[in-house]
């Protein structure tokens, strides 16, 4: 089972086959059972789903241009938007890093062949299929108008749109979440190899399990309530009928029980990602891995404990908003801790600036930003003021696409040599990434200011004076939209034409690297044993000149 | 239309608030700037190939400064939890007699109704410098009224009350909106708040067409819809408690539990009457949904708070 | 050997650690399910905390009987399981295959008494809705709560029946050795489908009785 | 599988304790019965849900062998547990205190408390 061998054994050419070659038919992509094969599976749907959110939020962003609206109805305009939130919270965002990147490097990183229950992975991207066509179908069918935070009574009896059949997908890719978290969580319990220690596991994997964490212990509760939702619009059982005696209250206590520590399922794989990058690209191990290590674990548990601070107007008690803005505050704090080692990390560094160095610098910033205007919302009287208004918008997307999907553009730009066995274009990807930090910024930082001003969400019908801030954003929209179709060119295009990679084009560190890129079937031709901590960039012990090529070690050896 | 109709601070709540905004901007850009000041020190300086020396850490930097950094993170967030906490308990409770006006939303208008009877629909009159009271309930779905100029938002539910108050001290017309998604028309539900002058409000009021107040109002329905056939009947066969003084009043259930006559209690007792039933009596009053619309629930409850004379009755509080 | 080879799966370095895996694995989903009921549990507790009286009166109206019939027969079903699980551990094929065929009968039992249960109920019109048999309103929240938490229920009896009944099949036609690590995950997940209804039982049938 | 024994279980040992436990389950099924019937008032659903969480302990103990399993296991088991008692806990945070609010409780009296039908 375990083969010993030096450290630095170099890296053959096997010969083997990759993944990609294991079987060319579509036939074989629908049944295979390798967690490679998934994540691209996996990838190729959320691309879809995010260019599908994008066309609708594209056609709000454009009806909002002039304050009486351009060319869509009232009903066209809440179901554009709730389709917009429906799609990329669940069907892009939330599988967004997990599915692809965790799935393709989780077991690579730890060591594994694949993951713990290669068929329970598969079935999990068949669940969000299946989801997704009930998405799809309600799309066709005309859409649906709750918001996609579905609050009950309006859900259940006054909504005008498929309610019931969204609620389903939502609640099918609900269980897709969950079969990817059990499986995550069994493999980093079981599948380390030889010599991979908790504390040598890198922080991506760390920001996997905390996520995996996340997902098995929140979905449910979101599954659940959206079944109490289609219970009672569609069996006309009273669950939240304050006529009955129910409360609806009672559905948003629910709901943001999983939505809140949903928004930590979208931005711990982020802080995964860019950890990785910083120390590959600063050529520097993370500064404070330990603590950073505890941060992600405090973020996911003390992430179930802040939900209320969405309901602070909503009507829920005053000690409850006490309570619920307390330990908001607190879960701030490890996430400035992780803002704080990033930077630090750069710190004596030998810092070079490739693509996803610049999208990992650009989640920095906009996660900085974002994680501060959460402060804000956690401050009661300031809250009430932004509740439901654009503020509130501009700050969730500032964490939740601005810096996760930046982090998202890092990692397929940082593993894509990995994946495919090609080099992207330098330029093109540079070029992007830049644009798409800027064009973010024009799009929401506009919507800040009117918010707090008292430009309140999903308004068709606005009041003029709050014109001005709405088309910069909607231009700073049509930037973000070329900054995101350009990856999709330049990517597709190094498919056939890019440069071969090589096995590690970075020189980095962790035990995915150190395989062929693609890499075989079973990820490694023999057990890999490790040997170093993650991130061994440089020599400690002993101070270098500047010039000189730091030595890599790598964490173990796998060929 | 006029941004001074949303961004006017027209209270000293108003104010309060915005300095809470501000001094946490100051203290975000002070962050913001002393991390990009060191994120683009060190990627100059420590580019790859520069001349700087680099190295292992000094001691100080590796452990301490982590301890240092989390620490004071901790303090300034309780800070800020404290500094904004102690605002809104201090923002919590209106004085005693405040001006109660109810407000009703359904999709997709605001009705308000003043104690003088006057009702207004999408518009509502206040006098500067009184403190208000607004008491929410919806007919449908959830609202939400929001008035940015007073820096206060309350979401309205179906079948229940909350609250909002205010003092504010700046005349003018401002803005009020719908802000929690509730259909179509969602972005077409608002109006304005007029405050105007305690003189001019005197005006107004005396200038609307004769109505009784609520209470009276509320008087007119408890005989027409039969409530003083059992209630307020000495020779009614119906063994039913009398109203006088029930408002505020703890009232002890069947079940041994003991709750306050509020307005959701009473409320509870017109709409749901079998719902926690009073120590000592018999379910057996009718539910008047469906008899009665909010507008007259609200008359109904204001004619049984008037029958309260006694000095405990709590003030109104959101 | 050959029992070893065909038990083993990827990417499992041995049995031994694929059996704790798959036994970690079903904890893991587990705890996720449990969740997934405690949202219903919730929903339950605030009702019922806020209408004590309504709860009381509507909760006399269930049926008692079936309730503790069924009961019994979900204890029994455990027990068989817990013996297919250890029969299996001893590799005693005969025992374990009766044992799971009896847990399989216990089940479809259960599922029969619910079905007639649901009978009485509907003909006594405790379904929510118009003609409902109860007056007061919030006795509607009680028969709410009680058919989605009984559906739920029984459709993962019905899961777990079908897990059983392929497991069976499996053993029967020694397409896997009765000593399998999916026996630990069938038998846990049984077992957590019964404690689910030993909550649900006094929060459904006990309540008002006295 | 290395660690279960082989060939050592007995038949009688395979029924033995299944069926002890089993008897035990029984009779806490019988005492909750009977106990829903007695008047213990607002105790009721305390002495069934405790004898409901008896139950479920042994089930979990003794049917589904935690008390042989490994550590991770339990705390896998007693993190959902843990999960549910956040969920329940916040919310009836909210829940309990909806009213009376926050800030000086209503004067109380003594005659009101004790007030029958026709004090109120």
């Amino acid at each position: 089972m375990t083969d010993i061998t030096l450290p630095f054994a170099p890296v053959q050419e096997t010969g083997q086959a990759s993944y990609l070659d294991e079987g060319h038919t579509l036939l074989s992509w629908l049944t295979t059972h390798d967690h490679k094969r998934i994540a691209i599976l996996y990838a190729i749907s959320i691309t879809l789903a995010f260019f599908i959110a994008s066309v609708a939020i594209a056609l709000v962003r454009l009806e909002l241009l002039e304050p009486n609206g351009l060319f869509l109805s009232s009903d066209a305009y809440n179901r554009l938007f709730t389709l917009h939130g429906i799609v990329m919270v669940w069907f892009f965002l939330v599988p967004s890093i997990p599915a692809t990147m965790g799935n393709f490097l989780l077991p690579m990183m730890i060591g594994a062949h694949d993951v713990a229950f290669p068929r329970l992975n598969l079935l999990s991207w068949y669940l969000y299929v299946i989801g997704a066509i009930f998405t799809i179908y309600v799309i066709i069918s005309g859409g649906v108008d709750t918001g996609w935070t579905f609050y009950p009574p309006f859900s259940t009896g006054f909504a005008n749109g498929h309610v019931v059949t969204a609620a389903a997908g939502v609640f099918v890719v609900g269980f897709s979440s969950i079969a990817t978290g059990v499986n995550f969580i069994t493999t980093t319990h079981m599948l380390r190899a030889p010599g991979m220690t908790w504390f040598r596991l890198p922080l991506f994997v760390w920001s996997m399990y905390a996520v995996s964490l996340v997902m098995v212990l929140a979905t449910p509760v979101l599954t659940m309530s959206l079944l109490l939702i289609i219970a009672e619009r569609a069996f006309g059982l009273p669950i939240f009928d304050a006529a009955q005696g129910g409360d609806p209250l009672l559905f948003q206590h629910l709901f943001w029980f999983y939505s809140h520590p949903a928004v930590y399922i979208m931005i711990l794989p982020a802080m995964g990602v860019v950890s990785e990058i910083f120390a590959c690209f600063a050529r520097r191990q993370v500064f404070g891995y330990a603590f950073m290590v505890y941060a992600m674990l405090s973020i996911a548990v003390i992430g179930f404990m802040v939900w209320g601070h969405h309901m602070f107007v909503a009507g829920q008690s005053e000690l409850a908003d006490l309570v619920f803005s307390f330990l908001t505050f607190i879960v701030a704090v490890p996430s400035a801790i992780k803002v704080f080692n990033w930077t630090a990390t750069l710190y004596r560094g030998q810092i070079s600036f490739e693509a996803p160095m610049l999208y990992a610098l650009g989640f920095l910033g906009l996660f900085t930003i974002g994680g501060l205007t959460g402060l804000y919302l956690a401050s009661i009287p300031i809250d009430i003021q932004a509740h439901d208004t654009y503020f509130v918008v501009a700050h969730f997307h500032f964490i939740m696409v601005g810096a996760s999907v930046s982090a998202f553009m890092a990692g397929i730009h940082f593993w894509w040599p990995k994946v495919t066995g090609r080099l992207y274009h330098e330029f093109w990807a540079q070029f992007a990434a830049i644009t798409m930090f800027l064009g973010f910024n024009m799009t929401f930082f506009p919507q800040f200011i009117m918010g707090w001003e008292g430009m309140p969400r999903r308004y068709h019908y606005y009041p003029a004076v709050f014109q001005i801030w709405h088309v910069l954003s909607t231009a700073g929209a049509s930037v973000l939209a070329v900054a995101y179709i350009m990856p999709l060119i330049y990517l597709t295009w190094s498919l056939r034409s890019g440069e071969r990679a090589g096995d590690n084009p970075w020189q980095a560190t962790g035990l995915e690297w150190q395989t062929t890129s693609p890499p075989p079937k079973r990820n490694f031709e023999r057990q890999p044993v490790v040997t170093e901590p993650p991130y061994m960039y440089h020599e400690t012990g002993h101070p270098r000149s500047p010039d000189d090529s730091r030595p890599v070690k790598p964490q173990g050896n796998a060929s | 239309m006029n941004i001074d109709q949303f961004n006017t601070e027209a209270s000293r709540y108003a104010v309060r608030v915005d300095e809470t905004f501000w001094i946490l901007t100051t203290l975000s850009a002070v962050i913001v700037i002393l991390l990009v000041t060191l994120i683009v020190v060190f990627m100059v300086r420590y580019r790859r190939g520069s001349p700087a020396p680099r190295g292992e850490l000094p001691n100080i930097l590796k452990h301490e400064i982590e301890i240092g950094w989390t620490v004071a993170t901790f303090f300034l967030f309780m800070f800020f939890f404290w500094w904004a906490g102690v605002e809104i308990l201090n923002a919590d409770s209106p004085p005693a007699h405040a001006l109660e006006i109810h407000v009703v939303a359904k999709q997709w208008m605001f009705r308000f109704q003043q104690p003088s009877g006057a009702r207004e629909i999408d518009e509502l009159h206040v006098p500067v410098n009184t403190p208000i009271r607004l008491s929410l309930t919806s007919e449908d779905v959830i609202h939400d009224l929001f008035i940015p100029a007073l820096r206060i938002k309350k979401d309205i539910l179906p079948d229940r009350y909350t609250y909002l108050w205010f003092t504010a001290d700046k005349t003018g017309v401002f803005h009020m909106s719908c802000n929690q998604f509730c259909g179509t028309n969602h972005s077409l539900m608002g109006g304005q708040m007029d405050i105007v002058s305690k003189q001019d409000y005197g005006r107004w009021t005396s200038a609307q067409p004769e109505g009784d107040d609520l209470a009276h109002q509320g008087e007119k329905l408890f005989h027409t819809v039969g409530c003083s056939g059992c209630h307020d009947s000495p020779s009614s066969t119906i063994h039913a408690p009398d109203l006088h003084n029930i408002f505020g009043r703890l009232v002890q259930l069947t079940d041994g539990r003991v709750v306050k006559a509020d307005e959701a209690y009473l409320r509870d007792k017109i709409l749901l009457p079998n719902k926690d039933i009073p120590a000592g009596y018999a379910p057996d009053m009718p539910s008047f949904r469906g008899v009665l619309n909010e507008g007259q629930i609200v008359s109904l409850i204001a004619y049984l708070k008037s029958l309260t004379t006694s000095p405990n009755v709590e003030g109104a509080r959101p | 050997m050959s029992d070893v080879s065909r038990a083993l799966q990827e990417p499992w370095p041995d049995l031994a650690v694929q059996r704790e895996g798959v036994h970690f694995g079903i904890w893991v989903f587990l705890a996720s399910e449990i969740l997934f009921f405690s949202g219903l549990f919730l929903t339950y507790a605030v009702y019922r905390s806020f209408n004590p009286q309504a709860f009381a009166e509507a909760g006399r109206h269930a049926e008692i009987f079936y309730g503790t019939l069924n009961t019994g027969l979900l204890l029994t079903s455990s027990m068989t399981m817990a013996v297919a699980l250890r029969a299996s551990g001893a590799r005693s094929r005969r025992i374990t295959l009766t044992a799971l065929a009896l847990t399989v009968l216990l089940g479809l039992g259960f599922l029969f008494c619910k079905g007639l249960e649901y009978h009485d109920d509907l003909s006594k019109h405790l379904f929510p809705g118009p003609h409902f048999a109860i007056a007061s309103p919030p006795a509607q929240l009680f028969w709410s709560l009680y058919w989605i938490m009984t559906g739920i229920h029984a459709i993962h009896m019905s899961g777990g029946i079908a897990a059983v009944v392929t497991v069976w099949v499996l053993f029967w036609r020694r397409t896997i050795p009765v000593q399998n690590s999916t026996m630990e995950g069938v038998a846990a997940y049984w077992h957590f489908v019964d404690s689910v209804w030993l909550v649900l039982y006094p929060l459904l049938y006990l309540v008002g009785r006295s | 599988m290395n660690d279960t024994p082989r060939h050592s279980r007995s038949r009688r040992e395979i029924w033995l304790d299944p069926l002890l436990v089993w008897l035990v389950l029984l009779a806490i099924l019988a005492a909750s019965v009977w106990s829903a019937f007695l008047p213990l008032g607002a105790f009721n659903p305390t002495v069934n849900l405790l004898l409901a969480a008896l139950m479920l302990l042994v089930l979990a103990t003794f049917l589904m062998d935690l008390r042989n399993a490994k550590s991770v296991l339990r705390l896998v088991a007693a993190g959902g547990l843990l999960w549910v008692v956040f969920l329940f806990a916040l919310t009836f945070t909210d829940y309990l205190s909806r009213r009376p609010t926050i800030g000086p409780a209503p004067p109380v009296h003594s005659s009101i408390l004790a007030s029958g039908p026709h004090a109120v």
